[in-house]
């Protein structure tokens, strides 16, 4: 499908087109428009390998390119696509039967997070054999070890992780990259290709004095130790700082395990926070307050505990290259907030000690590894990196994206192509069409499944589950169709992307049809005659219906076959 | 029968005064008036302007029928009396015609005036139907027996 | 405002006599400003099937002043406007027009005619009376000048279908009304007349009623364009009626609705549109037409009147119908009427047909209220008999119906005598304002190989839609001599224009050829574009692949195309053989030569000289004034002998007029621009003159009756010696009795004389007024006071002037019975013989043609009717001009008339003139015959043949040949086919050309291998 | 009387892609459903067409708004209908025969109660329309009327002249728009139905004006504005009466 993708110019709608790994969108809503959930996440699957997960916790670019944001709201397509892979679930996990395998070069994927295992999925279907390292004892990465329970449970991730080893991938764990495997030692091994996608793994320091006293713990540690159910005391007034997904995740969880007050410092205004706005909500419900232009300058400690940490006031300057104002702290505005624990996740590096010093890259500013952006080709031929590892810190759905062009690049590095064709920056055209945005009727968005799941009787859970289903499809409703056709498995053989065909000789130019037609497909051309833009064209056959002078027929589902329909119909 | 009357399309010329008959013929166009494509009209100022040596050069040239048409007589030409003179001319041809083996009935004389688009599409078809009956021009069949 | 006089005039009103005045103007080098209030000019004659008395068909002879008006360089047409304002004074007007909104742009709208075809909306055609329907989008008729359609701004529901169906986007939904104003020297008015609301007489049904029609109406059902196709139906039921009442004088001669006047002209048309309505029904029409009096009174009427009732059967009820009621079963209509013997009648029938008469335009008040005129009780424009065409205003004049009712020759006759009016005052004027159009120097192509230009239009999807225009390029690109070839969308819009002319230079063509529609109407357009690409404008021909292809084979397009391709290889046939030909010029002499010095020889005179021309004016008697002189009183009171005096005085002070009395024009040679006179003067010898035009102006004289004891009793005389002896005070009489048409209206002179019946009512009158208890009978025919004299008629009835009608066959006896002279007559009341012995018996003696008109006739070689008067080139449109070019007509030498109907006339016959004197070279049409010396034989076939004698023999060197007078030349081409040796031939359709186009047309050319 | 199986009316039925989904799809053996895009999709024509070949009811089913995916499909579909209920009220058939069925894409579960109602509705207004000779040359009549352009452009504008506005920049009422567009339609209708009478043989006012029931004068101003749009002429005149023939529109 990766492959598909790649060569032909793609036009997709702009949903799709945002997603980072042009999840196919489209498809998958029409089909639930229909009640196919199970078809819908078939299609899902076809471009991704985590339905669930990404239902959950993706920033959903796609909702912010909707182009319905132009009239109501954005179509909710984050939930539809966690309902529709919940729905597979709760009905028994779908065993999928291994592909069979096509190549013999063995792959070898060091890192089983987002990015790995994607690279792994998608190697395998191609027909790859494929072993993924893990340092960890679980595969998932960030998803299994970072992102707290209450919005991501474990047994979604291990499902979902379960599914990718159904289809033929191997995955070991305890093996350190760096200690037990080397690109030296795996190549001897006879891996072919080797994809690095450790992540990141330490967390950045603050540089403030007092920053090793006690009771300083970094967010991601702290939520890994959790996630290993390590036994962590959390104290009673606790400071993270930070304004990322991390430091949300840190707060809430020091909350929910007792900490009595918890505030979140963090050095910019609250536009400026990276984190997803209805996660900080989440968190002002659950009492956490917020500093904002606030900086830690040193954390004050009490016989080797932490007391206080003392902050400066800032205020914004000019944008820097990440396009965010740039803090300044303001003279002489020091003070204190009484804590004894402070959480510092200001986003996590890679630790570059473990990496092989030849893929370490020259330049000083920017990620240490050396990895061209399109290819994800590092300078050691048939050595490949992506995800955090390669970009720093970013969402799940980029590192999704990485790791399919990544299984892309060594596909084509196997069997001796060119890396770059058709890959220079990807050539996709948006496709926004509705014409007349007042002449749709607005629609209120009429899903909207609560992130937590409630606690249900089986009953209560079944009978929840049907109107969830009956929301969804009106939800799903409310998606214009901006694609051209969106291949979305629809069983009717008529949907095939019908189009208009105008009779040049016949068209007198009395221009009804663009009156008529709901996607401004057809229009009147400077000859005076109309003119379908195929693209846009739906199929819908309002313009042959209404043209005055019949002069427009449609290529499938034309006048001709409709009435011969009818005479069967009558048996004439 | 000759060649069968079915699939014979006979080619007239039609030799049209400006003033009147062309004038006709176009209002047939102006009220869309329909009628067979058969005639192939050539334009003389005056009905008076048209030669016998036209119409023989016509029929030399394998035209089946002949069309001459000019201003109602008495008053309605535009140069007083130029339709007398193709009456006189026509109406000799046509005894002349006899003795060439070709029958008269292929040229034909027809007063039109300007108003008179209905007439002008009227005359075109009896012609045409008359020109069928008659079969191609005799001078015609013969050079294609050489 | 521009100081000083002004070389433009302003002419109000688009129908024929404004189209006349506009034209006559434009040619004698003034701007002429045409407003009109419909969107194309054409007027009530636009609406017209046929006209009398000659059945021409109106169209046919309206289409080419109608082109000529709307491509005229002098001529601005302002379509769809009315006037708002006037000020300034005669000589340098200035006038406020606004022009109405179109809602379409009328430079890019060219006519095709494709949004009126599309537009769904359906709406009353006023056009055709309301008989059918047009769509909202529409032009009133296919001939329309100028043909720019109009969006019916009520009816259109504004989908925008024709603005996206226009190929040349000339739709304006937001187009705004706009003001001008224009600055002119002198203003015609020619509103033309609205016809009486047949409504108004609601014992007649119309309204009601579905088979009452007005005439009108009739005129629309009678014309082959008209809503039946030219057949005759019944509005009701659609069958073709078997019998149709023509009532008269619907609106007119009506004291209870005011409009007590007679229209002049509805005899006439009644007549006209029963013979016509025979004509254009294949089975038995009986017509039958209820009068009072007919009032044929024009040249011809009367033979026509006649023909009407022994060739065509038409029946005349002289009777006024009193109402008519309608049978709902079978829709006829049962007219009830006085039969000529007193008794009610009631008569079915199926159609009924109401003259209705004509009144003065709808808003005519506004108008006289803006422009500061007066009008006359019955709201016409007021004019005197002596100044018929003046306005109460200096400097703004009247012609046409809006003056008093009246027929199109009368119309046009005023319409050109307004003109020379309104050239009298800014005569100094002429020629500033014209666009004087240069050419770039024609080159020389004899030298050059043929190099044809084909252009093959689209005409939106006239063309287009039918035949395969690409394939017809590509096919004519393969003919022989052709360079270039394309297809346009619009050939004859400007911008193809330039494009053909870049083309020229482009690909150095000496030939161009357009298929596209006839050449009747663009000829003269592409013509000029070649002329201006610097080529000879007749190396240029069309082939007709719309009006005569593709629109009368819209349903075989395969075959249309063929036949397209035929055309076209046909006409670039000919075009190989085109020579250039040059349009003959012929030098004027600024001279006019008058003949008679009656009234209207005087005025003719005057007219001229007032536009700066020398005129000689020969009278055969010893003095000025012509039958004037022995005119003492006027039926509405003015003193003609003090006009008399006045225009004798102007005449003989103006320096540029040469009077010759009591003498006579012997000889007249040369043609039009270049005349030779010999004038005999009193003296005996003979002076020869040189002169550009020549005016007749001999007048007529009255019949010297030989009936009634005439010449034998004294007591018996006619009008003219009793209005001499009335005018002495020598006439006292008790009993008068007087007889109409003596002379007149029998087998002899089968025409009306027209004034006698106004002559007798005017003597009656003086008669009653001298002696109120006088008794005075008149015995007539018809009495024929039409126009505002209807109003006289009335008052001499009332006055106790008893009328009794006679017919042919039971003429008065006048008898001298012992000393006493008796009139005995059948009185068809009584229906009883009845004696009377008068005093006196006065004769109407009829007004017969001078005696010396057949010696005038031959000098000029022109015709006479039957009865004797002129004949003119055109009785309905050309009214004061001869056939033959440069000699023209006025006053009772054309047929005997009234004096302001004379004077008119003579204004009329000088605009005409001035047309040719105006101009210093004359430039003739290209096409004329020529003459091959060494094939002539001399036989003179075509000098006999030659209807317009435009062929003489000329002796070149020891032979005899033919020589053709170019300026004369027609250009019909009889004599070239006649020619035995075939030495003479017509420019651009020679011999070799038609025969070229022939051959090609038949045989598939060979198509050169390109 | 209940309809019996026995009986029961043909019913063709034009059905959305987006309404019912297969399953709900349990039909009756006389309704025969027909899968268009949109029921906008049905062209007023093709309806037409449907009846003169024989159906006894047309069901068209489209998705209630807004739940057209087209947007505005079946608002199309509601003018149409509307239309065409006057041509066949025009052409002697109940326009009940014809019914637009519009449901949520959701909630309507099941079409085989609407099919069975409608078929009830159908058999009640008796047999066949088609037994009478004369609704077909009706129907054939409303089918070329209703493929001609001018009544097509109306129906395609009337959207945007009622509910935006016209060229002036002014809305048509609704009820105005309505007026004219029944005038139009009776008078196309009149006008084809004129055109196919006198196809195979002459006729003359008169006769037509009895065929039709409407006055002879409103006839012959039909024929005349037949005449200017080239549809029909005159054949030839016997006795005192005109006859004409129809020439073939193109």
């Amino acid at each position: 499908m990766t492959e598909k993708l790649l060569q032909e110019v793609r036009k997709f709608p702009p949903c799709r087109a945002a997603c980072p790994a042009h999840v196919n969108v489209q498809a998958y809503v029409a089909l639930i428009q229909r009640g196919k959930f199970k078809e819908a996440v078939e299609v899902i699957r076809r471009d991704m390998p985590f339905p669930a997960i990404c239902g959950r916790v993706c920033f959903s670019p796609c909702e912010d390119a909707c182009a319905r944001v132009n009239l109501d709201q954005a179509v909710a397509i984050r939930a539809l696509k966690r309902l529709v892979a919940d729905i597979e679930r709760e009905q028994g996990r779908v065993v999928a039967e291994p592909v069979p395998k096509k190549y013999g070069e063995k792959i070898a994927i060091i890192g089983a997070g987002p990015a790995g295992l994607t690279a792994a999925y998608e190697l395998a279907k191609l027909g790859y054999p494929v072993t993924v390292f893990e340092r960890m004892d679980e595969p998932g990465g960030m998803m299994r070890y970072c992102i707290p329970d209450f919005r991501l449970e474990k047994f979604v991730v291990a499902n979902e992780i379960a599914y990718i080893k159904d289809i033929g991938v191997e995955i070991k764990t305890g093996v350190e990259f760096g200690k037990d495997i080397t690109i030296k030692s795996l190549k001897e091994d006879g891996y072919k290709a080797i994809f690095l996608s450790i992540g990141t793994q330490l967390g950045m320091k603050l540089n403030v004095p007092g920053e090793d006293l006690e009771g300083v713990i970094n967010a991601v540690d702290f939520l890994r130790a959790i996630a290993l159910e390590k036994k962590i005391t959390v104290g009673e007034r606790v400071a993270v700082i930070g304004g990322g997904n991390t430091a949300i995740d840190a707060a809430r969880m020091a909350k929910k395990l007792g900490a009595k007050e918890v505030m979140i410092l963090y050095r910019r205004s609250r536009e400026e926070m990276p984190a997803l706005p209805h996660e900080v909500e989440l968190a002002e419900k659950d009492g956490i307050k917020f500093y904002f232009l606030v900086a830690p300058k040193q954390i004050i400690g009490e016989n080797g505990r932490v007391k206080a940490v003392e902050c400066l006031r800032m205020r914004l300057g000019e944008p820097d290259e990440s396009g965010r104002r740039r803090p300044i702290p303001i003279a002489f505005s020091e003070h204190q907030y009484e804590v004894d624990m402070v959480i510092p996740a200001l986003g996590q590096i890679v630790e570059t000690s473990i990496l092989p010093p030849e893929l370490i890259s020259k330049e000083k500013r920017g990620p240490p590894l050396q990895v061209d952006p399109l290819t994800l080709e590092t300078n050691v031929p048939g050595v490949f990196a992506g995800g955090d590892v390669a970009t720093g810190p970013a969402s799940i759905i980029e590192a999704v994206g990485a790791g399919k062009r990544a299984a892309v690049s060594i596909h084509r590095y196997l069997r001796g192509e060119d890396l770059r064709k058709g890959v220079e920056e990807e050539k996709i055209e948006e496709t926004t069409w509705v014409k007349d945005w007042r002449l749709l009727e607005k629609k209120e968005r009429r899903y909207d499944a609560p992130i937590e799941k409630p606690h249900l009787s089986f009953e209560e859970a079944k009978e929840y589950l049907e109107k969830l289903k009956r929301q969804a499809r009106f939800e799903a409703f409310r998606c214009l169709g901006c694609g051209p056709c969106a291949e979305c498995l629809a069983s009717m053989d008529l949907c095939e992307g019908d189009k208009a065909v105008v009779d040049e000789g016949k068209c007198v130019g009395c221009n009804v049809c663009a009156v008529v037609c709901p996607v401004g497909a057809i229009k009147k051309n400077e000859k005076g005659v109309a003119q379908v833009n195929e693209d846009l064209c739906k199929g819908c056959g309002l313009c042959a219906a209404r043209c005055p002078e019949r002069a427009i027929t449609m290529k499938k589902l034309s006048d001709e076959q409709i009435i011969t329909m009818v005479l069967t119909a009558l048996e004439r | 029968m000759r060649e069968s009357q079915k699939d014979f399309e006979p080619k007239i010329v039609g030799f049209l005064c400006n003033w009147c008959a062309y004038a006709g013929a176009d209002l047939a166009g102006v009220s869309r008036i329909q009628y067979p494509p058969n005639i192939r009209v050539i334009r003389v100022m005056c009905s008076g302007r048209i030669d016998p040596a036209f119409i023989l050069e016509a029929l030399k040239n394998g035209a089946d029928g002949v069309l001459v048409a000019g201003c109602h007589l008495p008053s309605d030409c535009h140069y007083l009396s130029g339709n007398f003179k193709a009456l006189r001319r026509v109406t000799l041809l046509k005894r002349v015609l006899k003795d060439f083996g070709i029958e008269p009935e292929r040229v034909r004389l027809e007063w039109v005036s300007a108003s008179e688009g209905d007439k002008f599409a009227a005359v075109v078809r009896d012609m045409v139907e008359q020109i069928k009956k008659l079969g191609p021009n005799p001078l015609k069949v013969m050079e294609e027996k050489k | 405002m521009a100081e000083g006089k002004v070389g433009a005039v302003l002419v109000v009103g688009g129908g024929v006599a404004g189209i006349q005045a506009a034209l006559d103007l434009a040619d004698s080098g003034f701007k002429v400003y045409m407003v009109d209030q419909s969107p194309s000019i054409g007027g009530v004659m636009a609406q017209l099937d046929k006209t009398f008395p000659t059945n021409d068909c109106s169209m046919c002879i309206l289409a080419p002043k109608l082109v000529a008006a709307g491509r005229h360089p002098n001529i601005s047409l302002i379509t769809n406007s009315e006037v708002l304002g006037l000020s300034g004074e005669a000589g340098n007007f200035e006038v406020k027009i606004r022009k109405r909104s179109r809602y379409i742009n009328e430079e890019k709208c060219n006519g095709c005619g494709l949004c009126a075809q599309k537009c769904p909306v359906e709406a009353i055609d006023t056009y055709n009376k309301g008989l059918t329907d047009r769509s909202a989008v529409y032009v009133e008729f296919p001939q329309a000048v100028p043909l720019r359609f109009k969006i019916d701004r009520e009816k259109c529901i504004g989908c925008r279908t024709c603005q996206e169906v226009c190929k040349a986007n000339a739709v304006e939904y937001d187009q705004k009304d706009s003001e001008i104003v224009l600055n002119v020297g002198a203003i015609i008015l020619a509103p033309g007349f609205e016809p009486f609301d047949a409504r108004l007489k609601s014992e007649y049904g119309y309204g009601r009623y579905a088979n009452v029609v007005t005439s009108i109406e009739f005129e629309r059902i009678l014309s082959a364009s008209g809503p039946y196709g030219g057949i005759v139906l019944r509005p009701s039921d659609g069958e073709i009626p078997r019998k149709i009442a023509f009532i008269q004088c619907v609106g007119s001669r009506d004291a209870q609705l005011g409009n007590n006047y007679c229209s002049a002209a509805c005899c006439m048309y009644s007549i006209k549109e029963a013979i016509i309505a025979k004509e254009h029904v294949p089975t038995k029409l009986d017509c039958t037409i209820f009068y009072m009096d007919i009032r044929a009174y024009g040249k011809e009427f009367d033979a026509y009147y006649k023909r009407a009732q022994e060739e065509y059967g038409i029946r005349f009820v002289r009777s006024r119908v009193a109402s008519i009621t309608e049978d709902p079963a079978t829709g006829n209509l049962l007219v009830h009427y006085v039969g000529e013997d007193e008794t009610p009648r009631i008569e079915e029938f199926d159609m009924v047909v109401l003259s209705t008469g004509m009144q003065s335009p709808k808003d005519v008040e506004k108008l006289a209220k803006t422009l500061g005129i007066k009008l006359n009780k019955y709201r016409f424009c007021e004019t005197k008999t002596f100044t018929p065409l003046e306005t109460s205003k200096p400097g703004v004049y009247v012609c046409g119906a809006f003056s008093s009712p009246k027929d199109i020759p009368e119309s046009v006759a005023q319409a050109s005598g307004a003109a020379a009016k309104a050239m009298a005052i800014i005569a100094p004027e002429r020629g500033k304002l014209i666009a004087v159009k240069e050419y770039p120097a024609e080159r020389d192509v004899s030298q050059e190989e043929p190099r044809i230009g084909v252009f093959i239009c689209h005409c939106g999807i006239n063309i287009g839609g039918i035949v395969r225009v690409p394939e017809v390029v590509e096919y004519a690109k393969k003919l022989p001599n052709v360079v270039y070839a394309e297809d346009n969308l619009y050939t004859c819009s400007d911008d193809t224009q330039k494009r053909i002319k870049e083309k020229i230079k482009e690909y150095n063509l000496n030939r161009v050829v357009v298929a596209s529609c006839t050449p009747r109407t663009h000829e003269p357009l592409f013509r000029e574009t070649v002329r201006e690409a610097g080529l000879n404008p007749y190396l240029f021909e069309m082939a007709n692949i719309r009006d005569q292809c593709s629109w009368v084979h819209m349903h075989e397009p395969d075959e249309a195309t063929e036949k397209a391709k035929d055309l076209v290889r046909s006409v670039v046939a000919k075009a190989r053989l085109l020579k250039p030909l040059k349009n003959p010029t012929v030098k004027v002499t600024p001279v006019g030569l008058v003949i008679g010095g009656g009234v209207s020889g005087m005025t003719a005179a005057l007219e001229l000289a007032n536009q700066g021309f020398e005129v000689h004016l020969v009278e055969r008697e010893k003095e000025l004034g012509g039958h004037l002189r022995k005119i003492y009183y006027l039926l509405e009171g003015e003193d003609p002998q003090k006009h008399l005096e006045r225009l004798v005085k102007a005449v003989m002070e103006n320096r540029l007029i040469h009077v010759y009395l009591g003498a006579e024009v012997v000889e007249v040679s040369g043609f039009v621009g270049n005349f030779k006179s010999k004038i005999r003067l009193s003296s005996g010898e003979e002076k020869e003159v040189e002169h550009g035009v020549v005016i007749v102006a001999t007048g007529a004289v009255e019949y010297k009756p030989k009936e009634y004891l005439y010449g034998e009793d004294p007591r018996v005389m006619t009008q003219h010696e009793l209005e001499e002896k009335i005018a002495k005070g020598e006439f006292k009489a008790k009993k008068v009795v007087m007889i109409q048409c003596v002379g007149a209206r029998n087998e002899e002179r089968p025409n009306c004389a027209r004034i006698c019946c106004g002559q007798a009512i005017k003597n009656a009158l003086k008669i009653k007024e001298q002696n109120p208890d006088a008794d005075v009978y008149v015995l007539y025919k018809d009495v024929r006071s039409y126009g505002f004299k209807e109003e006289y008629y009335r008052e001499a009835a009332a006055k106790g002037v008893i009328f009794i009608n006679y017919s042919d066959e039971r003429k008065p006896k006048v008898t001298n019975d012992g000393g006493k002279l008796k009139v005995a007559f059948y009185e068809p009341v009584l229906k009883q013989e009845v004696q009377l012995e008068p005093d006196y018996v006065i004769l109407s003696a009829a007004t017969i043609p001078n005696p010396d008109n057949k010696r005038i006739a031959e000098m000029l070689k022109v015709p006479l009717t039957k009865d004797g008067f002129f004949l003119e080139a055109h009785m309905k449109l050309r009214p004061v001009d001869f056939q033959t070019d440069g000699v023209f007509l006025c006053g009772m030498a054309h047929s005997p008339k009234f004096i302001d109907e004379s004077i008119s006339q003579a204004c009329a016959a000088a605009a005409r003139a001035a047309t040719i004197l105006s101009k210093k070279v004359l430039e003739m049409e290209g096409i004329v015959a020529s003459v091959d010396e060494d094939l002539c034989s001399g036989c003179r076939i075509c000098e006999f043949l030659c209807p317009y004698g435009a062929i003489e023999m000329k002796e070149r060197d020891g032979k005899i040949v033919a020589h053709v007078i170019e300026a004369l030349c027609k250009g019909c081409g009889v004599c070239g086919t006649a020619c035995p040796t075939k030495a003479i031939t017509l420019g651009h359709f020679t011999t070799e050309e038609i025969l070229a186009q022939v051959r090609a047309v038949l045989q598939e050319m060979e198509v050169a291998a390109k | 009387m209940k309809m019996e199986s026995s009986n029961p009316p043909k019913i063709v039925c034009f059905m959305c892609n987006w309404a019912f989904c297969e399953e709900e799809m349990r039909v009756p053996y006389n309704v025969n459903v027909i899968r268009v895009m949109c029921v906008g999709r049905m062209d007023p024509a093709l309806v037409l067409e449907t009846f003169a070949n024989g159906a006894e009811g047309v069901l068209l089913v489209g998705c209630k708004p807004p739940d057209c995916h087209f947007v505005d499909g079946n608002l199309h579909a509601e003018r149409a209908v509307k239309m065409l209920k006057k041509l066949l009220a025009l052409a002697g058939l109940e326009p009940e025969r014809l019914k637009l069925l519009l449901v949520s894409p959701l909630e309507d579960k099941d079409f085989s109660r609407h099919a069975k109602g409608f078929s009830e509705e159908v058999w009640k207004l008796g047999n066949s329309p088609l037994s009478k000779e004369e609704i077909v040359a009706n129907l054939i009549a409303a089918k070329e009327a209703a493929s001609a352009f001018r009544l097509r452009v109306l129906l395609g504008r009337e959207e945007e002249l009622t509910e935006f506005m016209n060229a002036y920049g002014e809305k048509i009422p609704e009820e105005e728009f309505d007026a004219l567009l029944d005038d139009i339609v009776r008078a196309e209708f009149i006008r084809y139905k004129i055109h196919y009478l006198t196809r195979t043989k002459p006729r003359s006012v008169k006769e037509l004006a009895q065929i039709l029931g409407i006055k002879p004068s409103a006839v012959l101003r039909h024929i005349t504005n037949m005449r200017r749009k080239g549809m029909i002429a005159l054949d030839h005149v016997e006795g005192y009466t005109p006859l004409y023939k129809a020439l073939e529109v193109r």
